[in-house]
Parts: C-alpha cells; sequence; structure tokens
C-alpha cells in the first residue's frame, strides 16, 4: 500500500488525537470479571479417598469428556456431598488429593536393580514378570516343604514373604491372597498395625 | 539578541540544564503521581503505559528528581540563605502581589519570596523522599509497620500537594514577573530587568554602576 | 462467565456509583473457633480449587505453616496457646480476608476497578486492573492482602466468588471437616452463630459471642469466639478494626478538597494576572536603560 | 468399629482415648463435633499430648503413654465399687454371673498356667467351670466367689485412684471427672462411645487396652446401642477390608482361619472352629464354619476341591507359627527369607528399628516392590548421606519394581472402618505403563503358573488348579472378582423350608451368606462380603442416603458387612423382652412375630425374646465376655503392664512383672531395648493432620502445609536442656537417632508418676528419605522391635528416648 505523505499525517494525527483522548479518560477499562466457574463441562467421577479409613466419597473432576482422542488427566477434587458420611468435606490430605495422583514421584515403568548396582534400569512389564515368577519358581521349587519333621503334610513355602496393602482394593486384595496362598506363602501380612 | 554581552548573567548554562531537568522530572513525578492521587487523575497513566507502568515509574522519577533536585539545591543553597531584608520583604508581600512595589526591600539575587519558595520546595522534597521510600511496597514497605506505611501515605500526598501548589505558584510568578522566563531559557537578562526586579543583585552585578 | 448473582456495587477509584439498583441476599462465611480442629483443610482446599501453590518452607518450631498469608497463601491457621481460667486452651483461628462491610482496601486503591464489592458482600480483587502499588495492604485493618512477587499483583481470599457466583459455597467451607466453617446468608449464619453461643455459654464460656466489627460496618467473614471479650488471645485479631483514621484522612475529604485548591490556585493565578497585570520593568528604568532595547 | 461413623452423632458422652480423631480422621471427627452440637454431647481427650482432638474437648485429661489399662482398670473399679453398672444388662448380655473354673488365679502380675520359658500361657485355667449339663454354670445372684462379676470386682479392686494417678500421672480430681462422667452413661438413655486407634493398639498390651474398653462399655450396657460401642478408627482407607480379606499369616477370608500344622484332620479342623454352644438356645454363628469354608475352597480351586479330598484341605499351606511382619523381618534378619514382596507397603518407614530392616532387606535375595510411589523400601540401597548411608555397592539384593495405579485410575470397592463396601471409579488412565495391582498379580501368576505347566516343579497342583476363568486372564476385572468373592450358586439351591422350590438356580449370584452351603454347592471368597454383589447388582455402588430413623443407619447407601448391618449387636439395644432400652434410639425391636428396625437386626429374624437367645450371636454363650476365656495371650483380664521401655523401670502393681509376660519380642532385640538411666523421656510417635503416613510427602500441597521434621517437647524440659522452638535437636533411643526441629509448647506437660517427673518426646513419623517435603529421617529409626502378644503389632506408642540440641 502507498502512503502518501498527506495520509502519513492523518494517521498520525488520528493517532495522536486517540491518544490524547485516552489521557483524557475515555478509555475503557477491562470489565470486572470473577475467575470463569473451572468446572464447567468438565467430567464428573465417584470415587473414595484413599487415605485414612473414614472413606470419605469424592468426585472428582477431569479434563476431555471421555472422548476417544481425549486423554482425561483429573485436575481437581473435592468431596460427595450426597456422602453420608463426609457430606462434602474433605480433610488436608484428602483436599490435596489431585497432587497425589500427579506426584512427580509416582512411579512410570517397571524397572530393574541388579545385585550390588547403584541405579535402576527401566524394564519391560513381561521382562519384570517374567524375572519375578523365575525367582519365585527357583526358591519355591527348592525350599518348598511337603511334610514336616513329624510327617505331618504341611504344604508351604517358608523362604519367601509377601507384605500386602492396606489401600488397594478388596477386589485387589481378594485376588492377591488367592494366588498367595495357592504357592503355599505363609510369611503373609498386611498393613493392619501400622 | 538573546544572548546580548551587555545582559546580566544570571544563570550559567550548568544551572538552566539543572533547572529544566528538574522541571521535566517534577512534570513526569507529579503526573503519575497524581493518577494516584485522585481517581480523576487516574487516565494520566495512559501517558506512561498504563497503571502498572505508572506505578513502577513513579518512584524512579522520584529517585530522579532527588537527585536532580539535590543538584539545584546545592548550587543554590548559598544565594538562598535569609536575610533581615528577606524577612521584610516577605512582610510586604501582600503589596507587592497587588502591584505596589513602594515598599519592597531591595532584593539580591533572589527576593524573599523566591528564598522562602526555595526552601519550602526543599522540605517538600524532603517528606517526598522520606515517606516515598516508606510506601515505595516493591523494596521498602515490608520494613515498616503498617501504621508508618499509613502515616507516610498522608505526608506523601500532602506534601506532593504543597508542592504542586508551590510549583504553580512558581510557575505564575515566573508568568507574571514578565521577562523571567527569559533568565532561565537563556541565562541572561536585561539590565532593567534585573534594576527593577533585584536592585542589590544589579548593583552586585554592575558594580554599583547607576 | 455471567455474574448472575455479583452485581458490583462499590468499586475502587471511582468516584461515580456502580449500577445498584439491584439487591442480593448478603453472604457470609462464618468460622466457628470453637468447632476448628485446626487441621488445614482450608488451606489446602484454598490452593487447590485456586491453584496456587505456596513454595514448600521449613519449620519454625510452630505447626503454623505457612507462617503468614502470601501471594499464594489465601488462608492459613493461626494457632495460640494460651492459659485461662479453664486451663490450657488451644485457640486455632482461621485468619484471612474479613469481606468488610466498608472495606479498606477498596477505599485505599486508586486503580479504577482493581477491588469490587458485590453486592453480597465479597470484596473481590480484580488482578486485571491491579497496577501493584499495594495501597490496599496499607488501607486493610487486618493485615491481608499480599502482593506477588511474580507479577507484582496483590492476592487474596475472593471468597470464592468464582464458585458463589454458580451457586456455590467456598471451597474452604465446603472442605471443613468439623464444620467450623459454614456459609449461608448473613442473616442465616447469624442465627446460627446465635446458636453456637448458647452452646458455649452453657459449657462455660461466659463470654463466648460473635465477631462481626462493627468498626468496619461488620464483615462477610464471621467469628465465634469463645471469648469474644478478648479477641486479641486469637493471634491478635484486633478488638476493634476500623479504617486507620491516617487511611480515611488520606482518601477521605483531604484528596478532592486539595485537587480542588490546586485548581483554584491556576483559576487564582490567572484572574490575578487579568486583574492586576504582568509585573514588568517600570517604564523610568526603561528609560534609563533604553539603549537594550 | 462395632459402630459407624455417622452413628457417633447419637453419644452422649464421647472419649477419645488411644487416637487422635481429629488429626487423623478429621471427616470423621465431625460427627464428634455435631454430637456436641446437637446431642449436647459432653467430649474428653485422654493422652499424653493436648492434641488437636482436645483442642476442641470440653475435657483433657493427660495420662503417661503405655498406661491406659491403668486408667480404665481404675474407671472398672469405680464403677464396681459405686455400683454405676447397667444392672439388667450386665446380667443377661454378659458373662458377669458365669462361674469360673476352680484353678484360675492371678497372683503378683501373673494369671495362672505361665511358661516363663516360652513367654506364654497354658490357658486351661481360663475357662467356665461346666455344669452336669455339660453347659457353663451361672450364679443369676452373682454373688458365687468365682463367679465373672466377683472375680472382676477382686482384679481391679487394686486399681484405685490413688494407685491410677500414681501409674498413670493424672492428677487424682480429673480422673474422678471421667469417672463420674462415665457413669452417668449406665442409665438406659445414655451413651457413651470410645474412639480409638493405634494409640491403643500400638503397645505391647494393645489389645487388653481395647478389651478394657470393651468391657467398661458391657458394664454401661453400652455396645449395641446407638452412639455405644467401641470405635477402632483405622488408619488406612482398605485395612479394614483387607483384614477382612485374611492378608494375614493365620487368617483366610472372612476371619476363617488357616490350620496349624497340629491340624492335618479336616473334620478336627472344622470341630475346632465350629464351636459347641456353651448355654442353650444359643445361635452361635460359628457352628456354620463349614459352609463358609467349603465355598471359600470352591471357589478357590473350583471343580478341583471336592468331598473327597476335603475340598483340598491338604493344599492350604499349614502353619507352625504367626508369620506377621516383625518376625519376617526376624526371618529376613536371620537370613532365612530369600525373597519379598511389598505390595503397597513401605516397611523400611512403617516397621521398627530402621538398622535392623536396612540389615535384613539387605539379606534378601530378591524384593519385589509393587507400588504407585517411589517408596523408601524399593530404595533401601540407595544412599542418601545422613538420611540413609548405606552402600549400594555391599547390597546383593536383586529388586524390582513394578508401577501400580492409585485410587482414581481404578474401579473397585474399599471397606472402611464402620464395615462399609463402597465402590470407586476410575476416573482417568494412570501415569506412564502403571498397570492396577489385580493385574500385576495375575502377570505374575500367570507367568509363573506358565513354568510350572510346562516344567513342573514342587507341588504344583494348587497353582495349575487355581480358578482362572476371567474373560481377560491378564487382567481379571474388579467386577468379576467382585462377584466371585460374593459367591455364587453352583448348581440350583432348593429353599429349606420347601425342598420342590430352588431359591437360586445354578450360576446365579448369592443373596447373602444365609444361603451358603457345605456340600460343594455354593462358591464363596469371603463370605462375610457375601451380598456385596447380587442378582439385584452391585449393591456396594449403591447411593441411597435417606435416613429414615435419624439415627444415621443409612441402609441403601453402599454395602455393610455383614448383611448390611450397620451397628453390630444391635440386638443389645433392646431389653430382654426385646424393646428398645432408649425410645428415642431405636435401632431394631421385637414386633412380635419378629425382629425388626431401622437397621439390620444382628440377631435370628424370627427368634421371639422368650427363646432367651443372647445378644452376641458369635460367641457359644451369647454374651459379651467380661472374663476372656483363653481368647487372649496375657490373660483373661487385662493387667497393666509397662511398656518394654519404660521411664520408672518397674511396674508399681508387681515390680517382679513389669512388661507384658506373653508379648511378641525376640531375644535378640532384648539388647536392644534402653534403660530410663539413658533413655530418659517417654516418647510416643505419632501422625499429623497435615499428612498421611508416608505417602504426602510425595505430594505439594500436603508438603507445603508442613514441610519439615519436627519433635514436640514441652516447655519445662525444653528449658531444662535449654532448647528453644525452632532449634534442630537430635533424639536418641538404644537404637539409633534422628535430627529435627524443635516445636516446644505448652501442650505437653511433665507428669508426675511413682514419685518421678516424666516428660514426653512427640515423634511425628511422617519424613523420610523420598519425596519432596523437605527429606528427614524415618522415625522408625527410634521404635523398638517389640509387639502385642495378639496383633504382633509393635509398640511404636511408648519407647524411650534422649534429646539434646544438634
Amino acid at each position: 500500500m502507498q502512503v502518501t505523505r498527506r495520509q502519513f499525517f492523518k494517521v498520525c494525527a488520528a493517532g495522536i488525537g486517540t491518544s490524547s483522548i485516552a489521557a483524557l479518560g475515555f478509555s475503557t477499562d477491562a470489565l470486572a470479571d470473577v475467575r470463569e466457574f473451572k468446572l464447567t463441562r468438565s467430567t464428573e467421577t465417584r470415587n473414595t479417598c484413599p487415605y485414612c479409613s473414614v472413606s470419605c466419597g469424592l468426585v472428582m473432576y477431569s479434563m476431555g469428556d471421555k472422548a476417544k482422542n481425549a486423554e482425561s488427566s483429573i485436575f481437581h477434587i473435592e468431596g460427595d456431598p450426597d456422602h453420608p458420611v463426609n457430606r462434602g468435606t474433605l480433610c488436608p490430605k484428602g483436599a490435596a488429593l489431585v497432587d497425589f495422583i500427579h506426584s512427580p514421584d509416582r512411579l512410570r515403568h517397571p524397572e530393574y536393580r541388579a545385585p550390588g548396582s547403584r541405579e535402576w534400569k527401566r524394564i519391560s512389564w513381561d521382562e519384570a514378570f517374567e524375572k519375578v515368577a523365575r525367582l519365585m519358581k527357583d526358591d519355591r521349587d527348592k525350599n518348598f516343604m511337603a511334610k514336616n519333621g513329624e510327617g505331618a503334610t504341611v504344604n508351604r513355602w517358608l523362604t519367601t514373604g509377601f507384605l500386602a496393602a492396606s489401600a488397594s482394593s478388596n477386589e485387589s486384595g481378594y485376588i492377591t491372597h488367592k494366588v498367595v496362598r495357592s504357592t503355599g506363602i505363609l510369611v503373609f501380612d498386611n498393613q493392619a498395625r501400622v | 539578541m538573546k544572548n546580548d554581552p551587555k545582559k546580566l548573567l544570571r544563570f550559567t548554562p550548568m544551572e538552566r540544564a539543572n533547572h529544566w531537568l528538574t522541571a521535566i522530572i517534577f512534570f513526569l513525578a507529579a503526573l503519575s503521581g497524581l493518577s494516584f492521587f485522585h481517581p480523576f487523575f487516574f487516565p494520566l497513566t495512559q501517558l506512561f503505559g498504563g497503571g502498572v507502568w505508572t506505578r513502577i515509574l513513579h518512584p524512579f522519577f522520584g529517585v530522579a528528581m532527588l537527585l536532580s533536585f539535590g543538584g539545584m539545591f546545592f548550587r543554590f543553597k548559598q544565594q538562598n540563605v535569609i536575610t533581615p531584608a528577606d524577612r521584610e520583604w516577605l512582610r510586604h508581600v501582600r503589596e507587592m502581589a497587588g502591584g505596589d512595589d513602594r515598599n519592597m526591600p531591595e532584593a539580591g539575587k533572589f527576593n524573599g519570596g523566591q528564598k522562602l519558595l526555595f526552601w519550602l520546595f526543599a522540605a517538600c522534597m524532603a517528606l517526598l523522599i522520606l515517606s516515598g521510600i516508606v510506601i515505595w511496597r516493591a523494596y521498602f514497605s515490608f520494613l515498616f509497620p503498617v501504621e508508618a506505611v499509613r502515616v507516610a501515605s498522608v505526608v506523601h500526598a500532602a506534601a506532593a500537594a504543597v508542592m504542586i501548589a508551590l510549583i504553580i505558584f512558581h510557575i505564575y510568578a515566573a508568568i507574571w514577573t514578565r521577562e523571567s522566563i527569559d533568565a532561565m531559557l537563556y541565562g541572561r537578562v536585561r539590565r532593567a530587568w534585573a534594576r527593577q526586579h533585584h536592585p542589590a543583585w544589579f548593583r552586585q552585578m554592575t558594580g554599583g554602576e547607576k | 462467565m455471567a455474574l448472575q448473582s455479583l452485581d458490583i456495587t462499590r468499586r475502587s477509584a471511582t468516584t461515580t456509583p456502580s449500577p445498584s439498583q439491584r439487591k442480593t441476599q448478603e453472604v457470609v462465611k462464618l468460622i466457628d473457633v470453637s468447632k476448628c480442629i485446626g487441621c488445614k483443610a482450608c488451606q489446602a482446599a484454598c490452593m487447590e480449587w485456586n491453584d496456587t501453590r505456596d513454595k514448600i518452607g521449613t519449620n519454625h518450631g510452630v505447626l503454623d505453616n505457612p507462617m503468614d498469608l502470601t501471594a499464594n497463601s489465601w488462608t492459613v491457621m493461626r494457632y495460640s496457646e494460651v492459659e485461662t481460667g479453664r486451663g490450657l486452651e488451644w485457640l486455632i483461628r482461621k485468619d484471612g480476608c474479613m469481606h468488610c462491610a466498608d472495606p479498606g482496601c477498596l477505599k485505599a486503591c486508586p486503580a479504577p476497578g482493581a477491588i469490587v464489592q458485590y453486592s453480597n458482600g465479597i470484596v473481590d480483587f480484580q488482578e486485571e486492573n491491579c497496577i501493584g502499588c499495594g495501597y490496599c495492604i496499607t488501607g486493610c485493618p487486618f493485615n491481608i492482602p499480599r502482593l506477588s512477587g511474580k507479577d507484582g499483583k496483590v492476592y487474596k481470599c475472593t471468597l470464592c466468588s468464582d464458585r458463589v457466583a454458580v451457586g456455590l459455597e467456598p471451597a474452604c467451607a465446603k472442605t471443613c471437616p468439623t464444620g467450623a466453617i459454614v456459609f449461608g446468608t448473613k442473616d442465616d449464619m447469624i442465627h446460627h452463630a446465635e446458636g453456637r453461643v448458647a452452646d458455649l455459654k452453657s459449657r462455660g464460656f461466659a463470654e463466648a459471642g460473635i465477631y462481626d466489627p462493627l468498626g468496619v460496618g461488620g464483615t462477610h467473614v464471621m467469628y465465634v469466639l469463645q471469648h469474644a471479650d478478648k479477641p486479641g488471645i486469637y493471634h491478635g485479631l484486633p478488638k476493634d478494626p476500623s479504617v486507620s483514621a491516617m487511611v480515611t484522612l488520606w482518601k477521605g475529604a483531604v484528596k478532592p478538597i486539595a485537587s480542588f485548591a490546586l485548581a483554584a490556585g491556576v483559576f487564582g493565578a490567572f484572574f490575578h494576572y487579568v486583574t492586576k497585570g504582568p509585573n514588568e520593568v517600570s517604564e523610568e528604568i526603561e528609560k534609563e536603560f533604553k539603549d537594550e532595547k | 468399629m462395632t459402630n459407624h461413623w455417622v452413628d457417633i452423632k447419637n453419644a452422649n458422652v464421647i472419649i477419645v482415648m488411644g487416637g487422635n480423631a481429629a488429626e487423623a480422621h478429621p471427616c470423621g471427627f465431625k460427627w464428634v463435633t455435631e454430637a456436641k452440637a446437637h446431642n449436647h454431647a459432653t467430649f474428653v481427650v485422654v493422652d499424653p499430648r493436648f492434641t488437636r482432638s482436645a483442642a476442641v474437648a470440653d475435657l483433657y485429661v493427660p495420662l503417661r503413654t503405655g498406661t491406659d489399662i491403668a486408667f480404665l482398670g481404675g474407671v472398672i473399679n469405680y464403677l464396681l465399687s459405686r455400683d454405676k453398672l447397667q444392672h439388667e444388662y450386665v446380667k443377661a448380655y454378659t458373662n458377669a454371673p458365669f462361674i469360673v473354673k476352680e484353678g484360675y488365679e492371678f497372683n503378683d502380675g501373673l494369671f495362672s498356667g505361665y511358661d516363663e520359658a516360652a513367654r506364654t500361657y497354658d490357658k486351661s485355667t481360663w475357662a467356665y467351670e461346666a455344669g452336669p449339663d455339660g453347659y457353663a454354670r451361672l450364679d443369676v445372684t452373682m454373688q458365687h466367689p468365682r463367679c465373672v462379676l466377683q472375680l472382676l470386682k477382686k482384679h481391679y479392686s487394686r486399681y484405685t485412684p490413688e494407685a491410677v494417678s500414681n501409674i498413670c500421672g493424672t492428677p487424682g480430681d480429673t480422673f474422678l471427672k471421667v469417672c463420674e462422667l462415665i457413669a452417668t452413661t449406665s442409665v438406659p438413655d445414655r451413651t457413651l462411645t470410645f474412639l480409638y486407634a493405634v494409640g491403643w493398639t500400638q503397645h505391647s498390651v494393645g489389645s487388653q487396652m481395647i478389651r478394657t474398653a470393651a468391657m467398661v462399655q458391657l458394664l454401661l450396657g453400652n455396645v449395641g446401642m446407638a452412639g455405644g460401642g467401641v470405635n477402632a478408627l483405622r488408619g488406612h482407607s482398605n485395612i479394614q477390608g483387607l483384614t477382612d480379606l485374611g492378608l494375614m499369616s493365620n487368617l483366610l477370608p472372612g476371619y476363617l482361619t488357616l490350620p496349624g500344622e497340629k491340624e492335618t484332620d479336616y473334620r478336627k479342623y472344622i470341630g475346632a472352629r465350629a464351636f459347641k454352644p456353651l448355654r442353650p438356645g444359643q445361635m452361635d454363628y460359628w457352628q456354620n464354619y463349614e459352609k463358609f469354608h467349603v465355598s471359600l475352597m470352591k471357589s478357590w480351586f473350583g471343580n478341583a476341591a471336592t468331598k473327597d479330598n476335603n475340598w483340598c484341605f491338604d493344599w492350604l499351606p499349614k502353619l507352625d507359627k504367626i508369620y506377621d511382619v516383625l518376625q519376617a523381618f526376624e526371618l529376613m534378619h536371620q537370613g532365612k527369607l530369600n525373597g519379598y514382596f511389598c505390595q503397597g507397603f513401605n516397611p523400611l518407614a512403617s516397621i521398627p528399628n530402621k538398622a535392623k530392616l536396612t540389615a535384613a532387606l539387605s539379606r534378601l535375595k530378591y524384593l519385589v516392590v509393587i507400588d504407585p510411589l517411589d517408596t523408601e523400601t524399593s530404595c533401601f540401597w540407595e544412599n542418601h548421606g545422613k538420611y540413609n548411608d548405606v552402600d549400594p555397592a555391599r547390597i546383593q539384593t536383586e529388586v524390582i519394581r513394578m508401577p501400580s495405579t492409585c485410587f482414581a485410575e481404578e474401579n473397585g470397592s474399599l471397606t472402611n472402618s464402620g464395615r462399609w463396601l463402597q465402590w470407586h471409579y476410575r476416573g482417568a488412565p494412570p501415569p506412564g505403563d502403571a498397570k492396577p495391582d489385580a493385574e500385576i498379580i495375575a502377570g505374575i501368576f500367570l507367568k509363573l503358573r506358565d513354568m510350572y505347566r510346562k516344567e513342573g516343579g514342587a507341588f504344583p497342583d494348587p497353582i495349575l488348579s487355581l480358578t482362572w476363568d476371567y474373560d481377560i486372564p491378564h487382567s481379571p476385572a474388579p467386577e468379576e472378582l467382585a462377584k466371585e468373592y460374593n459367591g455364587k450358586a453352583l448348581a440350583d439351591l432348593a429353599d429349606p423350608k420347601d425342598p420342590a422350590k430352588a431359591v437360586l438356580r445354578k450360576g446365579q449370584q448369592l443373596d447373602g451368606f444365609i444361603q451358603l452351603r457345605a456340600d460343594g454347592s455354593t462358591s464363596c471368597g469371603c463370605w462375610i462380603f457375601s451380598g456385596a454383589w447380587t442378582e439385584k447388582g452391585n449393591m456396594m455402588a449403591r447411593r441411597d442416603n435417606s435416613d429414615p430413623s435419624g439415627l444415621g443407619n443409612t441402609l441403601g447407601w453402599a454395602f455393610a458387612w455383614p448383611a448390611n448391618r450397620r451397628i453390630l449387636y444391635n440386638r443389645a439395644s433392646c431389653d430382654p423382652s426385646g424393646k428398645p432400652w432408649d425410645p428415642n434410639r431405636r435401632l431394631v425391636y421385637w414386633d412380635g412375630s419378629k425382629w425388626t428396625g431401622f437397621d439390620v437386626p444382628d440377631f435370628k429374624p424370627d427368634s421371639a425374646p422368650s427363646e432367651g437367645m443372647g445378644p452376641f450371636i458369635m460367641q457359644p454363650e451369647g454374651v459379651g465376655r467380661l472374663f476372656a476365656l483363653d481368647k487372649m495371650a496375657e490373660g483373661p483380664f487385662p493387667e497393666h503392664y509397662e511398656p518394654f521401655e519404660t521411664p520408672i523401670g518397674t511396674n508399681p502393681l508387681h515390680p517382679k512383672v513389669i512388661n507384658n509376660p506373653a508379648a511378641r519380642v525376640f531375644r535378640d532385640d532384648m539388647k536392644d531395648f534402653g534403660k530410663s538411666r539413658d533413655f530418659p523421656y517417654a516418647a510416643t510417635s505419632y501422625r499429623v493432620t497435615e499428612h498421611f503416613h508416608f505417602w504426602t510427602k510425595h505430594t505439594r500441597i500436603s508438603s507445603i502445609l508442613q514441610p519439615e521434621q519436627y519433635v514436640e517437647i514441652g516447655e519445662d524440659l525444653a528449658k531444662e536442656k535449654g532448647i528453644k522452638a525452632g532449634d534442630r535437636v537430635k533424639v536418641r533411643s538404644k537404637r539409633g537417632f534422628i535430627e529435627a526441629v524443635a516445636v516446644v509448647t505448652k501442650r505437653i506437660r511433665p507428669l508426675q508418676v511413682n514419685g518421678e517427673t516424666v516428660h514426653h518426646v512427640g515423634i511425628p513419623i511422617h519424613w523420610g528419605f523420598k519425596g519432596i517435603a523437605r527429606n528427614g529421617y524415618l522415625a522408625n529409626t527410634l521404635t523398638p522391635f517389640v509387639g502385642d502378644a495378639n496383633t504382633q503389632t509393635p509398640e511404636f506408642k511408648s519407647f524411650l528416648v534422649n534429646i539434646e540440641k544438634a
């Protein structure tokens, strides 16, 4: 676009004029406004707090509507107001749960630490299962006790132990117990005491 | 001719530069400060790039003002020592304002009014700087108890208002007294002007000639 | 977000009234100190909802943490171990913006619309309009607003105006495990508080009462105190807070009067000039120095 | 909990003792503030520290850590000596009138039958005297010198207010004030509830502390009542469920027990568990033991479990002893354990005596850690300077760590302390490659099974025959597993009242454990959970929160075991004639033809009051036990024993028997116990409200709220030691030291105990060498390796330390 000298002056004059008017108080202020309500259109999922045994009801709010191409991510959690015990309340730990989910210390991949090593090595799930099953089988085959000194059938395996969780679901706990007992493990406990 | 050597040298180039630097900074400080003084003036922030920039710049204008005004202060301090004649001058100031200078004692380089103004400026500046530091939120306010900040806010606003009033007076006096502005613009004044407004200084400069 | 329920009734640095025909219900967050266990759930919920995260600090030999309000911590618990006639009492007060009916911060603010008061009583900072001067800090009788070192804006509790706008309670009130924080209309909250005071009196707290200081026109965050006669024992809660006289002086009539005086000065000078004329070199002297012309 | 969270609001007096509900369970604690606000309840906190719970209490009562039995024993003495009992209840619903066998004795700190070498009791004298009809003998006048009430009186007569004050350090008048308050609930229309947590369990006498509270409640008639009971608050979201599911060395799901190695005969095994009634006309629900057991074995081993092979009884491992976690680490330390799995458990942080644990883990051949977080246990071999000073090169343990999902990333149920099974849903995928626990277990199991299929090996039968009919074998769905533990009919089930009719068709989900059979026609993975997923669907996901009685029993919300019952022993809320003791708190009642009401009756629904069946239907005698028979390891009546590390060095009641004579302690650990002359201060470890165990130090907000490790000491001790608030201090026990910031407080006061001044040092546990909070020492560096005699729970709550400025 060709700008003639005259046009140029006009533009400049207009610019100066408007800025002067602005200086005299004709500018429009940004409208005062509250923050956007951040939960609009987010997806709600009911859950239970994983900390103490009050087991407060939670409503988790996630980004994405669960469409195929949207990867859900939870960005806010608050108490479930319908829950008879917590009635929408959450304690300081519960109110901070979203930071637990997104903790930088969450583990992301199976890892292996060799004897004497100073570091973790990332491995695949298949390698991890293979390694663990092999270690178990070797130990079990070597140390399984079918009968005790008195000749009674005891079918126990005492050289590997299993410490179960305190916050895994009943379903996880059930299948864990089922598998552990099938191997004959007796050194078995959970976190009921601590 | 503006620089007619027959005219009397009233202000050196450095003095003039210092004055006008101070004047410019004063306007920056005053306009930016006024924008926070009352909502009526808030649009002045547009001159400085908006409210946030105005808030950032204003205290630095104050610092610049301190340096520039400080220069003036030390330059002119000696010449502004108030003498008994100045006091006499000040007693007759009403007559002066009425345009009747018959009873006015002879003024030196600066008359009593100018000297008083000088010291009032200095006092206001001191108050503005001290209170300004206390209310400079970004760097200093957290060092002071909130009550001190509150007092400083009042002092700063009051000193600023007085300062602006004095400057208005100063400017008007310069306009009212014809040719005064030339003195500060070009440095030299006509001898007639000096004889009229600052007779004692005139004598001093001309070695008693007439 | 449309402000269905948040009509602005007062705006900082604005000399003309905001549209004020609509009057919505006044809301109050009531903090019952006698039910507070100091669990800091409100602190957590506040940070979580408002997407702020304070820094991970250190322990200072007390349970308070963060130690003070910051631009990221808009509420903190204040713990006081106090010996009273009943023996040791551990008084735990949730500190944060009181949402005064007559807010000192709004009064002090020079930036138009940086601080607003909604007709429901919430005093809200609009950081978009904030210029970062910190005058609100000077104006606040409760020492609440905090300047961010990161963006030079001032932050404080919004009473979750974004939640209240859509009909929800503030995040802290919702999360409070023991019901020490409740939220509702001012009338309902006063009624609730009176019930609590009666219960406390029945348990021997003869001076139990409501904290809703009139010096700031009442507040939209109120406390139930076991010892309402001594608010100072709750980590220095002011007994009779009001907007400082200095602030009133600074932001009150003085400035318009001063502005008017300055304008009058300019006009006075002008009229002096046109009535008295300029101060010129007299004709006699001009004659003496006629060589100069 | 015998009751549940919401029910706390019905109490008139609430005592938090052996716990700190306000800090550890804030949202449950709301029902305490509700009871205060709306039921005008009086709230008392008994604790060595003035806790956040105490901050809102009507009365705070200090006591020395580990002396709760002395305190509650004193309460029993007060109630008995001033006759503040709910007489009718005590007579009808407790074993107070039962006559104890001759030979039972208690002398100078020991009950009859003690074997000093084995540190165990022969409990044969701790039994009822049998009458000629084979049933236990009673004296309804309760005057017989060997009746339980008289023995009880005699036993606790030593627990005078002066003795209590001397042992506990509780001021005498404060103690009496508590007694008076407790006594007010002996009337039928007032109830007391005890809320406790690991502040009771984590003592070498923890189980007996809880029992003492239960006895107080029985004497007051508060068990089975709305607003009553003895309520364990429990510290982890599903520790109730995982215990219900029997994930312990000696348990099977539903509190069935594993056979010992002397019980290799199936009939004897069942016979020893299906108790014979001790009184006529009693329900004695454990008589059904075989139904539960057979259904479990059908669930696990399917068609392989037949009547002919005793339902695979031989496949179950047989116990020679209990393998609790302390035993596990002891074996590991001795080099007898080669492999160890830690699933969502961080023992290096959670188990006492870190030095021993590190040594033990270093002797493993392999360690498998399944966890969502970067735990200390999985990194025990990493050097973290002063916080974990080990040399990785010298640790030969192979470690495999597998990332699991967290709650937000899976479907499933958790059981809260009120025994509610609540279903939750996945909200987002897990980070990286993390997998749900069930999938990880399946992955390991399928590999192992493949190896046994291909290679054979030691006794592969149970592994090869384990039922695994999940739609996706490597990913068993939570829904499938829930249906499995609920149980189903393996054949058409005939109606017992009308054999022509079938209650359930083959393949249908069971409605509840009432339908279980011992003939192999039902399967059920956990009998007490039966009813959780019926033909009507997932009962755990129910969300009807209506509360018609106003007592808080929301029967349409989720599912509570057993049989959706909310308050255990609720038959005891009625008098023997079936009328509620308190007409304002009607849970259940006899309507003339059946038991009905606002809760699921904990009773035979059609047993008329006139039949005289006792309300405690799981007990062979149908009544609550003031005298525990042989159920407790250290005696039928709780007795005060000092902590293993006692600040006073003696037991004022019987100086010859200072500590629990039957506690879980290993010889080698005895040398690691400190004496009060070297470690003069009573220490207690605990949680604080800002943190959850060792998890939330990985959470930003929680780390902000309480960023750095600290210990709490009283002002007097601080002054004595020249410590100011904010100073760094070093706390030592015989087993190691930690450094932390000192919080100096008025809330911990010195106590006058047995003529000495005892100071407490409070040690929060939440910091370690992993996480985003400031790193710290694992608090369990300090704690002693000794456990309760019954539960083997470590004594985290009472030990000795010294403290100095660092």
